[in-house]
C-alpha cells in the first residue's frame, strides 16, 4: 500500500520532447501521422551492440525509463530481430561482431530500418584504425539514419529513430 | 444449430477478437501510469497487429509444416474456446457442444501446438520455452480440475450455460465459500496460463527468463500476429470466465436489444475492472523463480480443494 | 436468513483457514506475523458476525478482545521478538513447500471425514463450517511439526489457539465470556513463556533453529 | 443369422492358424506373406464375430468335453463383455498383420522369422480364446499359452542380453501372477462347483465373505501383474520395448487389456461385485499406477520404453474407472457405476487404437534410424513424413486433446467421478476428489510427455547421422500404420454407437442398468446429479470451420511469401544439433519439481585442458539416471532375499555322487516309514 501512495505522490514524470529542438517537435508531429500509415505506429526496436563502450547503451536504456518514455510513440524494444522493424546499432563494428550484425540484419523481416547511434557507429570514433575493428556500421549493413554524439542524449536518439520512420515512406 | 445461433456465435467471435487487444492495451496503459510513465495509448495493440500482418515472414530452414501450422491451431482453438464462453448471452447455441472440461482441453490443444512450434526450428530458446510452458500447463491442470469440480457440484452440470444460470437464479451462491475459492484458484491459474506476473513477465527481453515469449522468438509477420492475438484472446477468455461464471449478472438471457446492450456494457466493464486489477497486481509483486511456481500452483490446488470440500460440507 | 448465516460462517472459517495455508506458503517470518494478524482479525470479524446472527451480546466483547489481543498486541510482541533474534527467513523446512501445501490439503480432507460425528450432533446453522475449524487445527499442528524456527512454532501454537477459539465460536456460539478470558490469559501466558524460551534458545545457541536443541544431549 | 457365429469363429481360428503355419513355409518371403494374410483374415473374422455378438446378442457357445477330460474339458462361451475385448484384439490384429508383413523382413537372416510367425499366430489365437473361455481350466490354459508365446516373442533378439533379462523379468512376474490366479480359481471352486464359469458364478454367492475378499485380492494381484498395475509392472517397461515393434503394439495395446478383462470377469461377473473397499483399493491402485506411469514416461529417453510407461499410465486411468464402478455399485448408485465402467471400457478401446499406432510408428522410426534413443533422433517430419504424421495424430489423441478419441474417454471418466462426488458422503467424496486431481495431473503430464516424444524425435535438426539418413518405411508398413491411426478420429466420430454398444454389453451384468444417456446431438449424459453435454463431432466441425476461416483470412490480408533465414541464435555462426534441446533437457524442470520422487543421481565430469588452470574447459559430460522407488523399495530386497535362500539351498549340492545317492536312500527310507505309518 505504501508503494501506491508513493506512486500517487510522484505523479507523471514523463517529459515532453524539449522545445530546445523545435524541429524535433515538428518532425514528431508529421512523422507520427506518416509513421502510422507505414508501420501502423508500432515499431519493434532490436538494439545491437556491435562493440560499443556501452556509453550509448546507458543513454538508450534511459529511453525506456519514465523520463523519456519511448513507448508513448508506440516504440518498444523486442527480444528477437524476427519481431523487429528497426535495428538500433551502436559502436564500431568489431571483427567478432561483423557476422552477427549481418545475420541480425538478415534475420529481420522487411520492411526494416537501421539507425546507427553514436560517433563510433558513424566513423569508428576513437577506435578508428584499430586491428580489432572492421569498420563503421554503414560498411556492414545499409544504414538509414545516423545519430552523432559521444554519447548522444536520449532525446537525440529518439529524434533519430523518428526521423528514420519518416525515411521509410520516402524509401518505398 | 439454426441461423440465429450461427449469427450469435459469429458476432461473439468478432466482438471477442475486437476486444482482446483493447484489454491488453488497457493493462499496459494502467501499468505505465503506475510506473509514472505516459505510456502507449490503449489502441497500441491494434496497431501492432496491423503492422505484423503487413510484414514479411522469415522462416528457419529447419522448420517444417508443423511450424507454419502451429499458429493457426493456436489461434483457431483459442477462438473456439471463446465461442463456448458466455460473454454476452447465455445459454449459447454451442452450450451443449462442449463444457468446461472440453474448454480446458481445447486450451491445452493450443498450448500443445505452440510448444511443438517452439521446438520445430531447433533453437535452444524455443526448446526452453516449450519445456517450461508444458511444465506449468501440466502442473496447473489439477487446480483447474478442482475449481471446475466445485462449480459443477454447485450447478449440477459442467456446462457453462447451466453454471451461469444457476448463479443468476440463486445470487446467494455467489457468496458461498466454494464459489469464492474456486474463483481464487482459477485466478491464480489464469495468471500462470496466460503468462502474467508472477509466473512469467510479458515485458521481459531476457531469453533466459522467458516462458511464453521464448517459444515465439522464431515467429515473424502474420504468424507472430496470430500467436499474439491468440494469447490476448486467451487472456480475454479467462477474464470472461472469471467475470461471467462467478458474477454472471447482466448477461442477456434472451435476444432483446435492451438486454444485449446491457450485456455488452456490463461485460466490457467487468473486463476493464479485471484488467486494472491485473495491472495493479503486476505493479505490486515481483516475478517468482521458475522453481517456486509449482508452490504457487500448489496454493491454487489447495484453494480448489477447499472449494470442493466446502461444497460437500454444506451438503 | 439461516442459509445466509451458514454461507457467512463457512466463508469466514475458510478465510481463517486460508491464512494458515499462507504461513505454509510464504518464507519470511514477517509474512508469518502479518498472516497471523490477518487471521486473528478475520476470526474476530467472524465472531462478530456470529454474535449478530446468533443474537449473543457477549460475543461482541470477545470479538473486540480478539482484535486487541491477537490482532494488535501479540503481533507487536512477535515483531519485536523477530527483530531481537534477527531471523528474517524460515530456513528450509523439514518438508518442502509444495509437498507441505498438498499435505495440508489432504489434512483438510481428513478433517471433513473426521468431523462427521460432530456434524451429526450439532444442528446450528454454523455446523457446516466445523470441519474447516478442525482442518485449521490439523494444519497449525502441521506447521508446528514441520517448521524449524522457534518463532514459526510459536506462531503455529497461536494459530492452534485460534483454531480452538474458532471451533468454540462455531460449535457453541462461543463459550461464556469468563472462560474466553481465561483462554486468552492462557494464550498470553503461553506466548510469554515461549518468548522467554526463544530468547534463551537464541542466547544459548545463537540461533532459534530448534535442531540446535539436540546439542543439549551432550 | 444364428449359426453364423460358429462359422466366423472357425474362420478366425483358421486365419490365425494360417499365420502360425508360417513356420512351415519354404522361404522367408512366403512366411511373411502367410503371416500377414492369416493375421488379417483372422482379425477380420474375429471382428465380425465380436460385432455379431455385440449387436445381435446371440452368444457363441462351444464345448469339447472330450478334450483333456481330466480337467473337465474345454468350454467356450463368448458373451458381450468378452466380445468387447475380442473386438479390441481383432481390430488391432488387422493393421498389425499388415505392418508385420513388411516389418519382420528386417529380422530375416539375423533371427528366425518362422519361429516368430508361429508365436505371433499362437499369441493372437490364445488372446482371442481367453476372451471366450467359459471354464477356469480353459481360461488358465489360454492365459498360459498367451504368456508363453509372448515370452518367446520378447526373447526374439536372444543375442542382446537386454532382451534376455527383460524376458526373464517377464517370465518371473507373469508366473507369479499365474500362481495368484490359480489360487483365486481354486478358492472360487472351493464351494464344490466344477470349473465352468456358470457353476462358479452360482457358487460364488454362497462363499464366506473372507474367501470372497481373498479371491478378489488374488485376482487383482494376478491380473494386475499382467495389466501392469504398479508395483507389479516392473516387467512391462522392459519386455514391451524388447519385443519386435508390431508385437510390442500387440502386447501394449491388447494383452494388458486382458488383465482388465480378467478383473472385470472375476470381480464383477463371477463374484458379482463386493463391498466399498474393493472399489477404494482399485481406485488407489489406479491413481498410483497412472501417476507413476506418466512420471516415469516423462523422464524416459528411450522412445519405446516411454510408450511402455505411458501404457502403464493408461491402465491406471482404466483402473480409476473400474474402481469407481465397483465403488458406486456397492454404494447403490448403479447409473454412476455403469457410467464409470463404460468410461473405463471406452478408454481401453481408445488406448488400443492410439497406443497401437504409437508403437507401429515407433517401430518404423526404429526401422528408419536403427535407434530408440530420442537424444539421437530428430528431423523425421521431413524425412519420414507418413511416420511422423501417424505419430502426431496418435500422440495428440493419447494426450486427450479434442477432438480426438482419447479426449472423449477422459471426459467420461471426469463425469463419472463428478457424479460420484455429488452423491457420496464426505469420506468417499474426498477420495473421489483426490481421484479427480490425479486424473487431471496425469492428463497434463501426458500432454507434456507427448510434446517431448513427438517434438524431440520428429522435429528440428537430426541429432545423429542415423537420423540424418533416415528414410520412409515400405508401403505395407505405412498402410498398417495409417489404418491404425485412422481408428483415432473414427472412434471419436463414432463415439456414440461405440459407447451405446459398451453400455448395452454392461447391461448384461446383473445390477447394472443402462445409463439414461441421450445420444442424439452428442454425448448428453443425464446422470443423476444433473446434465452434462459434449459432442465430439460438433467440436470437430467447429474447430475445422474456424481453422479454414482463419486460414483464408490470413491468405487474404497477408499474402506475402516467406523468406528463408537461419534459426535465430543471437547471431552465432552456424547451428548444430548440439545446440538443440534434448529429451533429457526437456524433462528437466519437471524432473526437478518431482525430485523427491525420482531421486535422480547426476554426475558432471569436467575435462580441463591443463590441470593447473581449471578455467580452460575442454569437455563437459553430464550423466543422470533415476532409481525408481518401486525398484528401491520392493524388488531389490526381494531379489536379495531370494538369492540368500538360493545360496542356502546350494549347500545341498555337495557335488559328490555318494551324497546324491544318500539323498535318494534317505528319501526312500522316509517314504517307507510314512507308508508304514498309515
Amino acid at each position: 500500500m505504501r508503494l501506491f501512495a508513493k506512486i500517487r505522490r510522484v505523479g507523471l514524470v514523463t517529459e515532453p520532447l524539449p522545445d530546445a529542438v523545435p524541429e524535433a517537435v515538428a518532425v514528431v508531429r508529421d512523422i507520427d501521422a506518416r509513421a502510422r500509415r507505414v508501420l501502423g505506429r508500432a515499431v519493434g526496436i532490436r538494439q545491437v551492440d556491435a562493440g560499443s563502450c556501452n556509453g550509448c547503451e546507458i543513454e538508450i536504456s534511459g529511453l525506456g525509463g519514465p523520463t523519456y518514455d519511448l513507448e508513448r510513440f508506440g516504440l518498444h524494444f523486442v527480444a528477437s530481430p524476427r519481431h523487429a522493424d528497426l535495428l538500433l546499432v551502436t559502436g564500431p563494428v568489431t571483427r567478432n561482431m561483423e557476422v552477427p550484425l549481418r545475420k541480425t540484419w538478415e534475420a529481420t523481416p522487411d520492411p526494416k530500418l537501421v539507425v546507427a547511434v553514436g560517433d563510433c557507429a558513424l566513423n569508428c570514433g576513437v577506435f578508428a584504425g584499430s586491428y580489432a575493428v572492421a569498420g563503421p556500421v554503414a560498411s556492414v549493413i545499409p544504414v538509414d539514419v545516423t545519430v552523432a554524439g559521444c554519447p548522444p542524449d536520449p532525446n537525440t536518439i529518439l529524434l533519430g529513430i523518428l526521423t528514420a520512420l519518416g525515411r521509410l515512406e520516402t524509401r518505398r | 444449430m439454426d441461423v440465429t445461433g450461427i449469427v450469435c456465435e459469429a458476432a461473439q467471435a468478432v466482438l471477442g477478437l475486437a476486444l482482446a487487444p483493447g484489454v491488453v492495451g488497457l493493462i499496459r496503459r494502467v501499468k505505465a501510469r503506475l510506473q509514472n510513465r505516459r505510456g502507449a495509448p490503449v489502441w497500441q495493440p491494434y496497431a501492432e497487429l496491423r503492422k505484423l500482418f503487413g510484414k514479411d515472414m522469415v522462416v528457419s530452414p529447419n522448420a517444417s509444416w508443423v511450424f507454419r501450422a502451429a499458429p493457426f491451431v493456436v489461434f483457431g482453438s483459442t477462438l473456439v474456446v471463446y465461442l463456448l464462453v458466455p460473454a454476452f448471452i447465455t445459454p449459447l447455441p454451442l452450450n451443449a457442444a462442449a463444457d468446461l472440461f472440453a474448454l480446458v482441453y481445447l486450451l491445452l490443444l493450443g498450448t500443445f501446438a505452440l510448444a511443438l512450434g517452439g521446438l520445430d526450428p531447433g533453437s535452444a530458446f524455443g526448446g526452453m520455452g516449450s519445456s517450461r510452458e508444458m511444465t506449468i500447463a501440466a502442473l496447473s491442470e489439477p487446480a483447474i480440475a478442482l475449481a471446475m469440480l466445485s462449480l459443477a457440484l454447485g450447478a449440477g452440470s459442467t456446462n457453462l450455460g447451466e453454471i451461469a444460470a444457476r448463479t443468476i437464479a440463486n445470487p446467494l451462491a455467489a457468496l458461498s465459500a466454494g464459489h469464492v475459492f474456486a474463483f481464487a484458484a482459477l485466478f491464480i491459474v489464469m495468471l500462470a496460463e496466460t503468462g502474467r506476473l508472477p509466473v512469467d513477465n510479458p515485458a521481459t527481453h531476457l531469453e533466459l527468463t522467458m516462458i511464453h515469449e521464448a517459444m515465439t522468438l522464431e515467429y515473424s509477420g502474420p504468424c507472430l500476429a496470430l500467436i499474439e492475438w491468440a494469447s490476448w484472446l486467451k487472456l480475454t477468455v479467462f477474464f470472461t470466465l472469471a467475470a461471467n461464471l462467478f458474477l454472471p449478472w447482466g448477461l442477456a438471457t434472451s435476444l432483446t436489444p435492451a438486454g444485449l446492450a446491457i450485456a455488452a456494457v456490463t461485460t466490457v466493464a467487468k473486463l476493464g475492472v479485471l484488467a486494472v486489477a491485473v495491472a495493479v497486481i503486476e505493479t505490486r509483486i515481483a516475478k517468482l523463480r521458475l522453481f517456486r511456481v509449482p508452490e504457487l500452483l500448489a496454493v491454487s490446488f489447495v484453494l480448489g480443494l477447499l472449494a470442493v470440500t466446502s461444497s460437500f460440507s454444506v451438503r | 436468513m439461516d442459509d445466509v448465516f451458514a454461507q457467512v460462517s463457512v466463508l469466514g472459517a475458510s478465510g481463517v483457514l486460508i491464512f494458515a495455508i499462507v504461513v505454509l506458503w510464504r518464507h519470511g517470518v514477517m509474512a508469518y506475523i502479518s498472516a497471523f494478524r490477518w487471521q486473528s482479525n478475520v476470526l474476530a470479524a467472524l465472531t462478530a458476525a456470529v454474535a449478530y446472527f446468533g443474537h449473543d451480546r457477549d460475543l461482541y466483547w470477545v470479538a473486540a478482545l480478539m482484535v486487541v489481543v491477537k490482532g494488535v498486541a501479540i503481533p507487536r510482541l512477535l515483531t519485536r521478538l523477530a527483530r531481537r533474534v534477527a531471523t528474517s527467513r524460515e530456513a528450509e523446512p523439514f518438508v518442502n513447500t509444495a509437498t507441505s501445501l498438498v499435505l495440508a490439503g489432504l489434512l483438510i480432507l481428513l478433517a471433513h471425514a473426521a468431523a462427521r460425528p460432530l456434524l451429526e450432533m450439532s444442528s446450528a446453522p454454523t455446523r457446516a463450517a466445523i470441519p474447516l475449524a478442525i482442518g485449521l487445527l490439523f494444519v497449525s499442528l502441521f506447521v508446528i511439526v514441520s517448521r524449524k524456527k522457534a518463532i514459526t512454532q510459536v506462531i503455529g501454537f497461536l494459530m492452534l489457539e485460534n483454531a480452538i477459539a474458532l471451533l468454540a465460536v462455531l460449535a457453541t456460539y462461543g463459550v461464556p465470556l469468563v472462560v474466553e478470558l481465561g483462554v486468552f490469559l492462557d494464550a498470553m501466558m503461553g506466548f510469554l513463556v515461549m518468548q522467554i524460551f526463544v530468547y534463551d534458545i537464541h542466547d544459548t545457541f545463537d540461533t532459534v533453529d530448534v535442531d540446535a536443541l539436540n546439542r543439549l544431549k551432550h | 443369422m444364428t449359426g453364423l457365429s460358429p462359422t466366423l469363429f472357425w474362420l478366425m481360428v483358421a486365419g490365425y492358424v494360417t499365420a502360425a503355419s508360417g513356420l512351415l513355409m519354404p522361404t522367408a518371403r512366403l512366411t511373411r506373406i502367410t503371416g500377414a494374410i492369416g493375421a488379417i483374415a483372422g482379425g477380420a473374422a474375429g471382428l465380425s464375430l465380436a460385432c455379431a455378438t455385440l449387436w445381435t446378442g446371440e452368444s457363441l457357445t462351444l464345448a469339447a468335453p472330450g478334450m483333456i477330460q481330466a480337467a473337465g474339458g474345454l468350454a467356450l462361451h463368448l458373451d458381450r463383455l468378452g466380445a468387447i475385448f475380442l473386438a479390441i484384439i481383432s481390430g488391432v490384429a488387422i493393421p498389425v498383420g499388415l505392418y508385420g508383413g513388411a516389418y519382420s523382413a528386417s529380422y530375416e537372416g539375423r533371427y528366425s522369422t518362422r519361429w516368430m510367425a508361429l508365436n505371433v499366430g499362437a499369441f493372437l489365437i490364445s488372446m482371442s480364446l481367453v476372451t471366450a473361455a467359459a471354464s477356469a481350466f480353459t481360461f488358465v490354459l489360454c492365459w498360459e499359452l498367451m504368456a508363453l508365446s509372448s515370452f518367446f516373442l520378447v526373447i526374439t533378439e536372444h543375442e542382446r542380453e537386454e532382451s534376455v533379462s527383460a524376458a526373464l523379468w517377464y517370465l518371473a512376474m507373469t508366473h507369479a501372477g499365474l500362481l495368484a490366479l490359480l489360487a483365486a480359481f481354486y478358492l472360487l471352486g472351493s464351494g464344490g462347483a466344477d470349473g465352468s464359469f456358470a457353476a462358479l458364478r452360482a457358487g460364488a454367492a454362497q462363499l464366506p465373505p473372507g474367501t470372497r475378499h481373498a479371491i478378489f485380492l488374488l485376482a487383482l494381484a494376478g491380473f494386475g501383474s499382467k495389466a501392469g498395475i504398479v508395483p507389479l509392472h516392473v516387467w512391462l517397461p522392459r519386455a514391451h520395448p524388447a519385443a519386435p515393434s508390431h508385437v510390442s503394439a500387440l502386447m501394449s495395446a491388447v494383452m494388458v487389456k486382458l488383465g482388465i478383462y480378467g478383473l472385470l470377469r472375476v470381480g464383477l461377473d463371477l463374484l458379482g461385485g463386493g463391498p466399498a473397499w474393493w472399489g477404494t483399493v482399485v481406485i488407489l491402485c489406479g491413481a498410483v499406477t497412472a501417476l507413476t506411469g506418466v512420471l516415469y514416461a516423462l523422464v524416459e529417453d528411450d522412445l519405446k520404453r516411454l510408450l511402455a510407461y505411458s501404457t502403464i499410465e493408461n491402465i491406471g486411468l482404466v483402473l480409476l474407472g473400474v474402481g469407481a464402478g465397483f465403488l458406486f455399485r456397492s454404494l447403490g448408485q448403479p447409473e454412476a457405476a455403469t457410467l464409470a465402467f463404460a468410461a473405463a471400457l471406452l478408454h481401453a478401446v481408445n488406448h488400443a487404437a492410439f497406443k497401437g499406432a504409437l508403437f507401429l510408428s515407433a517401430g518404423s522410426i526404429l526401422h528408419a534410424t536403427g535407434t530408440r534413443d530420442m537424444n539421437r533422433l530428430g528431423g523425421l517430419v521431413t524425412r519420414a513424413p507418413w511416420t511422423a504424421a501417424v505419430f502426431l495424430v496418435s500422440a495428440m489423441s493419447i494426450a486427450a486433446l479434442p477432438p480426438l478419441n482419447g479426449f472423449v474417454s477422459e471426459w467420461l471418466l471426469f463425469q463419472a467421478f463428478l457424479s460420484g462426488v455429488a452423491h457420496s458422503q464426505a469420506s468417499i467424496a474426498g477420495l473421489l476428489t483426490i481421484g479427480v486431481g490425479a486424473l487431471a495431473l496425469t492428463g497434463g503430464l501426458a500432454a507434456a510427455t507427448f510434446v517431448k516424444a513427438f517434438g524431440i524425435s520428429c522435429l528440428a535438426i537430426p541429432r545423429s547421422p542415423e537420423a540424418e539418413h533416415a528414410h520412409e518405411s515400405p508401403r505395407l508398413m505405412r498402410a498398417g500404420m495409417l489404418l491404425m491411426a485412422a481408428y483415432c478420429p473414427l472412434l471419436a466420430v463414432f463415439t456414440i454407437p461405440v459407447l451405446a454398444t459398451i453400455i448395452g454389453a454392461l447391461a448384461e451384468v446383473p445390477g447394472l442398468p443402462a445409463v439414461p444417456a441421450a445420444f442424439h446431438a452428442g454425448l448428453t449424459l443425464h446422470t443423476s446429479n444433473g446434465v452434462a453435454a459434449m459432442s465430439p463431432v460438433a467440436i470437430m466441425a467447429v474447430l475445422a470451420g474456424t481453422l479454414v476461416i482463419v486460414w483464408m483470412f490470413v491468405r487474404v490480408i497477408a499474402g506475402r511469401p516467406a523468406r528463408i533465414g537461419d534459426t535465430w541464435g543471437c547471431g552465432r555462426i552456424g547451428q548444430t544439433p548440439r545446440m538443440e534441446y534434448t529429451s533429457s533437457a526437456f524433462a528437466e524442470p519437471l524432473r526437478r519439481v518431482f525430485s523427491q520422487l525420482y531421486r535422480p543421481a547426476a554426475d558432471t565430469a569436467v575435462g580441463v585442458a591443463r590441470p593447473e588452470s581449471p578455467y580452460y574447459i575442454q569437455s563437459m559430460a553430464y550423466r543422470t539416471q533415476l532409481h525408481p522407488w518401486f525398484q528401491r523399495a520392493i524388488y531389490e530386497p526381494l531379489i536379495a532375499a531370494v538369492e540368500r535362500a538360493a545360496a542356502w539351498t546350494r549347500r545341498l549340492q555337495s557335488g559328490s555322487v555318494n551324497a546324491y545317492v544318500g539323498y535318494i536312500v534317505l528319501a526312500l527310507v522316509v517314504l517307507l516309514i510314512v507308508v508304514m505309518g498309515f
